[in-house]
């Protein structure tokens, strides 16, 4: 099972902080991830989780490109940042 | 180097923190310099009522980490603190502390702002501001990116 | 602008005064610097054991707010806060404290770095330092007043 | 009568804080208080007080070159200063 996050502004575009995704059907990386995600999402939710300013942290780490997923990691789609 | 990093929903007290780092401190430091940042009551001629910060355990305190990293490697620094709060604030609150001691106030002002400057770009935070009745998620302006782009530029 | 100059011979408490700063503030300001120096134990691995500092009572504290007057017109600082102490001081004793608030974080930075850099070269004190047994003056570093004249450069 | 001060390194050249200056002949400006100052100091003391780093302030505030005095000013003699 792959634990899927959305934060801020992605969560109010989807609609909930988070799915868990495989249990009947595990993606093998985020590519395949994010087919699941467009069956699931709605056009605007799957627009705006794929933005071009979206990154994509797989464990809290921040990766680029498709990246190997396995059971039990975490996928987190981040809006862009501001703090301080 | 004395570094100490927490995210939290409570308030902090900047007596508390600075008598705190004044202890540990070894007897070489000659300067220290803070930075907080408040909650504005107004922003583009609007009345803010609330200043919402959302981050992702686990994935911002190293995003931090990360920041002080490089004002070590920049700066001969003896301490870096970063108090950043998450949650509901209001107008005047305190939002984030960044304390830093040096040999010299050189070091010292720059780390700070090295720091606080990263923090506006690099920290996973996002901010949600509600003025005139309005929620809006508030992204890092362009002058913020410039400012962390800066401190590549030659000559810094 | 909320402005405060004191010269001391007490030590100061920088959560007193952080609050006492806090509360003044109107609800504009979105940002405080402060900076602290600090009595090193060594210098040129000499071991200090007292740094005297003199001043000039009625000529001294004139001297600060003309360099507060500079940085006002300089940046839209909301307060600054200059508290130097005077008389005999120990290793790790707070020297100096120097606190600006603005609405923003690049004016209350550059304001509170060109009131220390200015209060190193243009504030009337004197410091004399007891090191390896001996006394002497120490004058502004050719460093100092080349940070303070930096100020007017072009493009500061 | 000119209360004459002397700060810091120069009091320490000096030997003394201050001196009064005037009670039988009242110098009228700076010049003249020099004169004073060079027969009432030792030579090396004059020589400190008169040093091209030494700066001259008149009730507080510094002055260039010459300056007339009255009764009742502060003369003071101010080495290179070193705040912060």
């Amino acid at each position: 099972m792959i634990a899927v996050r959305f934060f801020a502004s992605l969560r109010d575009a989807v609609g909930t902080a988070g799915l868990d995704l495989g249990s009947s059907r595990m993606p093998a990386d985020l590519d395949g991830l994010l087919c699941v995600l467009r069956e699931r999402l709605d056009g605007e939710a799957y627009a705006a989780i794929t933005g071009a300013s979206v990154r994509i942290a797989v464990n809290q780490t921040l990766v680029e490109g498709n990246a190997a997923l396995t059971a039990g990691d975490e996928v987190a789609f981040l809006p862009p940042v501001s703090g301080g | 180097m004395l570094r100490s990093v927490r995210v939290i929903a409570e308030d902090f007290d900047v007596g508390v923190e600075w008598s705190a780092l004044r202890t540990a401190l070894h007897g070489g430091s000659g300067a220290i310099a803070a930075f907080c940042g408040l909650v504005r009551d107004r922003v583009d001629q609007e009345t803010v009522t609330t200043l919402t910060l959302e981050h992702y355990p686990g994935m911002t305190e190293p995003s931090i980490e990360a920041i002080i990293d490089r004002a070590e490697a920049r700066w001969p620094l003896d301490a870096v603190w970063v108090i950043h709060r998450v949650g509901a604030l209001s107008p005047a609150d305190q939002i984030v502390l960044v304390l830093t001691a040096s040999a010299h106030r050189d070091a010292a002002f720059a780390g700070c702002e090295f720091v606080m400057d990263y923090l506006k770009t690099d920290a996973v935070f996002w901010k949600k501001e509600t003025r005139g009745g309005v929620s809006h998620w508030v992204e890092s302006t362009h002058a913020d990116r410039r400012r962390a782009s800066d401190w590549d530029a030659p000559g810094k």
